[in-house]
């Protein structure tokens, strides 16, 4: 080894370390020089800190939210008179896929679970990035390109058609002609390894990385609903990934799984699909679980009541999640056996649904929450989630199931469940958090307007689909005969597609007025427990001066009058403080990558491979080079940055 | 206050919207055997849930607007109120599993009993799915009776019916829901289904699994009428199509058979045996054309012939070009396809 | 300047789909006829001819070639050419033409008919129908792009996929309308 | 700024300093380790949905294998046995690193890429003694994704390999490499556990389902 007469030994090993003494003004200069990304139009691209990509992922899935939305409304329109002519068959089918694919695979995950617990799981949990950050860029361009590739497609008329859900044979070789359903395939792809990397993140950030004292039964509900749906993504997703190679390759390399000719079976696809299918449901609601679980806190300035029942009922109903998606294949006729035990299992699952919203009720009761916008949302979210889950409850039964399966009333109940289970809880995150995110309030009134607009557009629009379906009028039909009677109820649906759009239309004024000239936030304007609002707003580059340390479930609130701080964490490299399973007491120091371009070009290496694949096998094997020589590239370390760590480092010592 | 206005509200529209017409195609006017036992469910589940919702709601609305019984930078709740909270949310949480339990027995025994249908002579009827119609066997064990006809279904009322079927291509859903609820048409799967009609009367079907682009026009007529009837139209469509009497029928028939037709349907009686389109040898006694697109008469018939593209995008009858002449002497000799 | 870039980069994307996957339900009046041959002769009574494609549209459509893999079934073209393999007529799935592997040739078969058994379809099959057989027909032997011709078939009884066939090189093929009847197998 | 309600002067405030603890650990206290658990968990349960995938298939048919014969053992087997005694260089490899033992590690991880390399080499040869092509029906289908997807996680493992020995043999050789050289022994064996149900389900269960 022949040192490098540029680097003099002292420098390697020189330390700074933050210490109790540092005055504030001077330890914030010297983290914010270690901590901050690089700015300007390349090192946009390099960037690896949470928030800069929980932004993005919020901003990103908002943008999906509100292509989905209009193609939605583009549906509306459609059906507001029978047999109308205003969008053909192709189209329509085009525009119902794109709608459902959309709002599930780019906008509801990506926004309950990514974007919400990349920007908030660190800073509730006391870090000051989240675990493994570099894969956390990547994930998200992964995501970004896995969507516009969709609707690039889609603006090409290479917009899959055969539904969110792509059964097979309709969307097999024979009866799928072109590369539609491939992209629809492919996208699937992208966004599963995306959210399968954030997972990983999550649980990685929750279990290892939480403030001293932090023990697991004093993590915020909002973190733990986080955690609970990593590890539903964990198993669930996976079983799509299959199930979409398996499409992608009966299409393009004639495999058999789905030819019942060569003993394939189409009813394979639907338990994979359904498999992944219904826990993907409580993917993208139980972190809204979290989301009001959080608001009601704040509101009623009081500790949750029940932390533990709702904690277990998060996870009761992971599991129960994962027993139930044969109740999307009645109608298949399965044996009556079977039929039986998932009947049981999906009434099962609302019991901990019940129970979580008995525990906010006794929370609230006796506190009067203070009425802010989140809160209406909040409300909003009880009386549109209660309603979606007790038609839940009647689809649950197999024989009624048949009747309304796939019908307008199904389509009613899903969008009842989600958009009161995901978008409500949203929008209440999204009030709640933005003066976190931004350092000024949203507006109050225009939030009102933005609410009540919205609450009965979409009553408007989707209470008379529950009547629709009930007088048979089957879901994804493009066109209806005039003397079904159906028309009346379709018009009252569309003008209120009308209101939630206006009402949208308000928020994104809201959100963009408030950006330059809403009131300053400061720290905490809610009064909030958790640690986030514990740093200012937006937080600095490095999220806490000092790590703080918990002293009860609502870290601020429940703090000592003299709280410890931790000290002695290197301020020049970006290190963290890595904490045990249980209890969170302090483990050991682990530095974390800097800003870097490589997780994007692997994400752009990936991409290439991932599209190739769809016009020919040949694709994996070649663009698997530059994915590989990528990857290298990320992981590769600098010889200086080998040679400091080694001047520096600090052995654990062996157990015995 | 709020919520329970507007849940109120909505019970009201939703029965409103429920009962009102008679409707060929609806959930809520049973007019079978298993339809009914499903409505009676429905209606049990529906109550239910309506004083579930109601009473969470107005729990919820006192929650939120009784006056605060602790001051405000009170974060930690008081014990005693804790406690009595406890014992209420566990006891509203017992009657949730019980109510459930319930609504789980009520499930399995209707699901019983809409199952349990087996006698000893029923009607057997084949359905066969196609992209976007649907084929209607009544099979017999002598080949030449079997009855082979499309998108037009006859039973007799008060018949045990058991249903065979299978797809010829993508996945489609037989959903009749005045008589019972539906059933997958899957390829590579053979099904059957039971289900018996009490009333007479022409019911619409559709199917119920989107079936790519004509899923929309993909709807069927069954018809219960009394046995004899049903077996008069029985008899009637074992018949072959007769020769046409008059010229222009005869001239029809000419171009039937010398044009595009026969590539793809059947007449049995003459040589068009093609099985990719429906059977016409019985077309003129069927009320409607095109999957219960539109009704049969020869305005719609000829349009339809003409240009089936514009009345149904994407399906599988081509266009066809010819002179008026043609098409009316084609027309006559349909109609005689009694 | 950006702008304009990316606004030239969307319009060549837009340029260079999509015709493959465009899926035209109405066809024009003209190929709603039925199939009357090939025009042999440049004599037309009545005025000019209406001119037939020469580069056959369906081949760069995925939904074309799939409507003629459907109508190729549907027609008992299966009867004797089975799926491409061959069986009382000659195999599609090689390159080995005996009248010619243009589309125009392909569809003079399917029209005219061939002697020793290819039956003529004039009068039975909508000329576009007929351009779609021929698409997919030509797809068989891999002639057209692979993102246009279909994989495997989805059906309910066992055969061979196509597109597992090896791709071999045209040896073409005996001049236009030199009808010696070869058969091979 | 500051941690919240906390308003005394910072230098009146309990510190919990953390300068003491190491920053070289190895096993279940690193994050790399739970990550690399996480991956597993998302690799298992594809293996495990896939096996579920051919049994489900079995079900539809009666013959098993259906019209072809048995996939040959030869290699298969072979791959099994170099797979199992793999444990111990693997093993061995790890200890090594965790010792920061930079003369063994480089021994080990020359030993485990030849190893890998013998692996994939078997490999090639497991894929034509399959006896039935992916196309040929879905248990073939079946069969050779399963066989794929395990090769895809041994080319990926092999690669790390290589990239860890090549960094091995680059001075200096920080704490960090040791960690990574004792995760990527800990995946190799995530990549050999699952050849064992893998190895049963491909070979063995067509000759007693």
């Amino acid at each position: 080894m022949t040192p490098d007469p540029n680097i003099s030994e002292e420098r390697l090993t020189h330390v700074e370390v933050e210490h109790a003494t540092d005055d504030d003004a001077t330890l914030h200069q010297r983290l914010d020089k270690t901590w901050s990304d690089p700015s300007g139009f390349i090192g946009w691209f390099k960037q690896v800190n949470h928030r800069s990509i929980g932004k993005r992922y919020i901003v990103t899935a908002f943008i999906f939210f509100l292509l989905g939305g209009s193609l939605a409304a583009l549906m509306r329109i459609q059906l507001a008179r029978p047999e109308n002519n205003f969008l053909g068959p192709d189209k329509y089918n085009q525009i119902f896929t794109m709608h459902g694919s959309t709002m599930m695979f780019l906008f509801a995950v990506p926004m309950m679970f990514e974007a919400l617990s990349v920007y908030l799981v660190p800073l509730m949990v006391g870090s000051r990035n989240i675990a493994f950050p570099r894969l956390n860029a990547y994930s998200y361009y992964l995501y970004l390109c896995g969507g516009i590739m969709l609707f690039v497609a889609f603006f090409l008329n290479i917009g899959p058609d055969t539904g969110w859900f792509s059964y097979v044979p309709l969307s097999g070789p024979d009866f799928s002609p072109g590369k539609r359903v491939d992209f629809w395939a492919q996208m699937i792809t992208f966004t599963e390894v995306s959210a399968l990397a954030v997972a990983v993140e999550i649980i990685v950030t929750v279990f290892k990385m939480r403030a001293p004292g932090m023990s697991l039964n004093r993590i915020p509900l909002f973190v733990w609903a986080s955690l609970v749906t990593a590890f539903m993504v964990i198993f669930a997703m996976p079983s799509i990934m299959l199930s979409s190679t398996m499409l992608i390759m009966d299409r393009l390399v004639s495999t058999q799984f789905f030819n019942p000719a060569e003993g394939g079976d189409a009813l394979l696809y639907q338990h994979l699909f359904w498999f992944f299918g219904h826990p993907e449901v409580y993917i993208i609601f139980i972190p809204g679980l979290g989301v009001v679980s959080s608001v009601i806190a704040a509101f009623s300035r009081r500790h949750v009541f029940g932390y533990l029942a709702l904690v277990l009922s998060l996870v009761t109903t992971a599991f129960v999640g994962f027993g139930l998606w044969v109740h999307h294949m009645f109608a298949t006729g399965l044996p009556q056996l079977g039929e039986s035990f998932f009947t049981a299992a999906s009434l099962m699952i609302a019991i901990p649904t019940a129970t979580q919203i008995y525990c906010w009720i006794a929370t609230m009761w006796g506190r009067r929450p203070v009425l802010m916008t989140p809160m209406y949302w909040v409300l909003g979210f009880f009386f549109i989630l209660i309603m979606g889950g007790l038609t839940g409850i009647m689809l649950a039964s197999v024989p009624l199931d048949l009747q309304v399966h796939d019908t307008f009333f199904v389509v009613a109940h899903f969008h009842y469940v989600l958009i009161g289970g995901a978008v409500f809880p949203l929008f209440a995150a999204l009030y709640f958090w933005f003066p976190k995110i931004t350092g000024r309030m949203l507006s109050e009134a225009a939030g009102k307007w933005n609410f009540w607009l919205f609450f009965f557009g979409f009553n408007m629009t989707f209470f008379p689909m529950h009547i629709l379906g009930l007088r048979g009028m089957p879901r994804r039909v493009y066109a209806y005969p005039p003397e079904m009677g159906w028309t009346a109820m379709n018009v009252i649906a569309s003008l209120g597609a009308v209101l939630m759009t206006v009402s949208v239309l308000i928020f994104l004024a809201n959100v963009f007025w408030s950006m330059r000239r809403g009131a300053i936030a400061g720290d905490n304007p809610w009064g909030a427990g958790t640690l986030e609002w514990g740093t200012s707003s937006p937080p600095p580059s490095y999220n806490f001066l000092h790590i703080p340390t918990v002293n009860g479930r609502e870290a601020l609130w429940d703090a000592a009058p003299n709280q410890a701080i931790v000290t002695g964490l290197r301020t020049d490299v970006r290190e963290v403080l890595v904490t045990n399973y249980l209890d969170a007491a302090p483990d050991h120091r682990t530095e974390f990558p800097d800003a870097s371009i490589w997780p994007f070009l692997a994400a752009l290496a990936t991409t290439a491979l991932f599209i190739g694949s769809i016009f020919t096998p040949w694709a994996v094997p070649i663009g698997a080079i530059p994915v590989a020589i990528t990857m290298t590239g990320w992981f590769w370390p600098g010889k200086e940055e080998s040679r400091r760590r080694k001047a520096t480092e600090k052995w654990a010592e062996e157990e015995a | 206050m709020k919520g329970r206005f507007i849940s109120a509200c909505g019970v009201s529209v939703f029965l409103a919207g429920c009962s009102g017409l008679q409707s060929s195609q609806s959930v809520v006017n049973p007019e079978g055997l298993q339809a009914a036992r499903i409505d009676h469910l429905f209606w049990l589940m529906f109550w239910v849930c309506t004083i579930a919702f109601v009473i969470t709601i107005a729990a919820l609305s006192r929650a939120v607007l009784r006056k605060r019984e602790t001051p405000v930078e009170n974060f930690r709740p008081v014990d005693r109120a804790e406690a009595t909270k406890t014992r209420v949310v566990a006891v509203a949480i017992a009657i949730t599993v019980l109510s459930l339990f319930g609504l789980l027995v009520s499930s399995i025994l209707t699901g019983k009993a809409i199952a349990s249908l087996h006698p000893q002579n029923p009607l057997t009827i084949e359905v066969v799915g196609h992209q976007w119609w649907w084929e209607i066997r009544y099979p017999n064990s002598d080949a030449s009776k079997t009855v082979i006809t499309a998108n037009e279904i006859h039973v007799p009322v008060g018949t045990p019916v058991v249903m065979n079927s299978t797809s010829r291509d993508v996945i489609h859903s037989f959903w009749a829901p005045n008589i019972h609820g539906k059933r997958d048409l899957i390829p590579g799967y053979q099904t059957a289904l039971w289900f018996q009609a009490d009333k007479e009367g022409t019911y619409r079907g559709q199917c119920a699994e989107f079936c790519g682009h004509q899923h929309a026009h993909m709807a069927f007529f069954l018809v219960a009428e009394t046995p004899e009837k049903f077996n008069a139209w029985l008899q009637q469509q074992r018949t072959s199509a007769k020769d046409p009497q008059d010229a222009a029928a005869q001239k029809g028939q000419q171009f039937f058979l010398s044009h595009t037709c026969v590539m793809c349907h059947t007449v049995r009686g003459t040589i068009a045996g093609s099985n990719v389109g429906p059977d016409l040898t019985h077309l003129a006694s069927r009320q409607t054309i095109a999957a219960g697109t539109l009704p049969n008469n020869p305005g719609n018939l000829g349009g339809w012939i003409i240009n089936s593209q514009s009345i149904k995008p994407g399906n599988r009858m081509p266009p066809n070009q010819m002179n008026s002449d043609d098409l009316q002497s084609l027309l006559t000799y349909l109609e005689t396809l009694k | 300047m950006k702008i304009h870039l990316i606004l030239s980069t969307v319009l060549l994307l837009v340029l260079v789909a999509c015709t493959r996957e465009t899926r035209d339900f109405q066809q024009p009046a003209a190929l709603s006829e039925p199939a009357s041959g090939v025009h042999m002769s440049e004599l037309h009574p009545g005025g000019a001819p209406v001119p037939k494609p020469i580069t056959n549209p369906f081949e760069s459509n995925a939904y074309g070639v799939s409507e003629g893999k459907r109508l190729y079934e549907s027609y008992n073209c299966v009867g004797c050419h089975a799926h491409g393999g061959g069986g009382i007529g000659p195999p599609l799935i090689d390159l080995k033409w005996i009248y010619g592997a243009e589309p125009a040739n392909v569809y003079a078969t399917i029209v005219e008919g061939r002697p020793n058994g290819m039956p003529s379809f004039r009068g039975k099959i909508p000329e576009n129908q007929v351009w779609e057989i021929v698409a997919y027909v030509r797809s068989l032997s891999g002639q057209l792009s692979k993102d246009v011709s279909g994989g495997r078939e989805d059906h309910m009884y066992g055969k061979k996929a196509e597109s597992s066939t090896p791709k071999e090189n045209p040896k073409i093929s005996r001049p236009l309308g030199n009808p010696v009847p070869e058969h091979k197998q | 700024m500051g941690t919240g309600s906390n308003t005394s002067h910072p230098r009146d405030r309990i510190a919990l300093d953390v300068s003491v603890l190491p920053d070289v650990v190895f096993g279940h206290r690193s994050l790399i380790w739970l990550g690399t658990v996480g991956m597993m968990a998302i690799e298992g349960t594809m293996f495990a949905i896939l096996i579920a995938t051919y049994f489900f298939l079995r079900t539809r048919t009666t013959d098993w294998p259906p019209g072809v014969s048995n996939p040959a053992l030869t290699f298969g087997t072979l791959n099994l046995i170099v797979f199992l005694l793999s444990a111990f260089p693997n093993q061995w490899t790890k200890k090594a690193a965790e010792k920061g033992d930079v003369a063994k590690s480089r021994i080990g991880l020359l030993i485990m890429s030849a190893v890998a390399l013998i692996n994939m080499a078997l490999r090639v040869f497991e894929f034509p003694s399959l006896n039935c092509g992916w196309d040929s029906n879905a248990y073939g289908s079946a069969i050779w994704m399963l066989l794929g997807l395990h090769t895809v996680h041994l080319v990926t493992d092999a690669f790390d390999t290589f990239v860890l020995t090549a960094l091995s043999f680059r001075d200096p050789v920080e704490g960090r490499r040791f960690m990574d050289i004792s995760e990527n022994g800990e995946y190799w064996y995530f990549v050999l556990l699952t050849w064992i149900p893998i190895y049963f389900v491909i070979y063995i269960v067509p000759r007693i389902l």
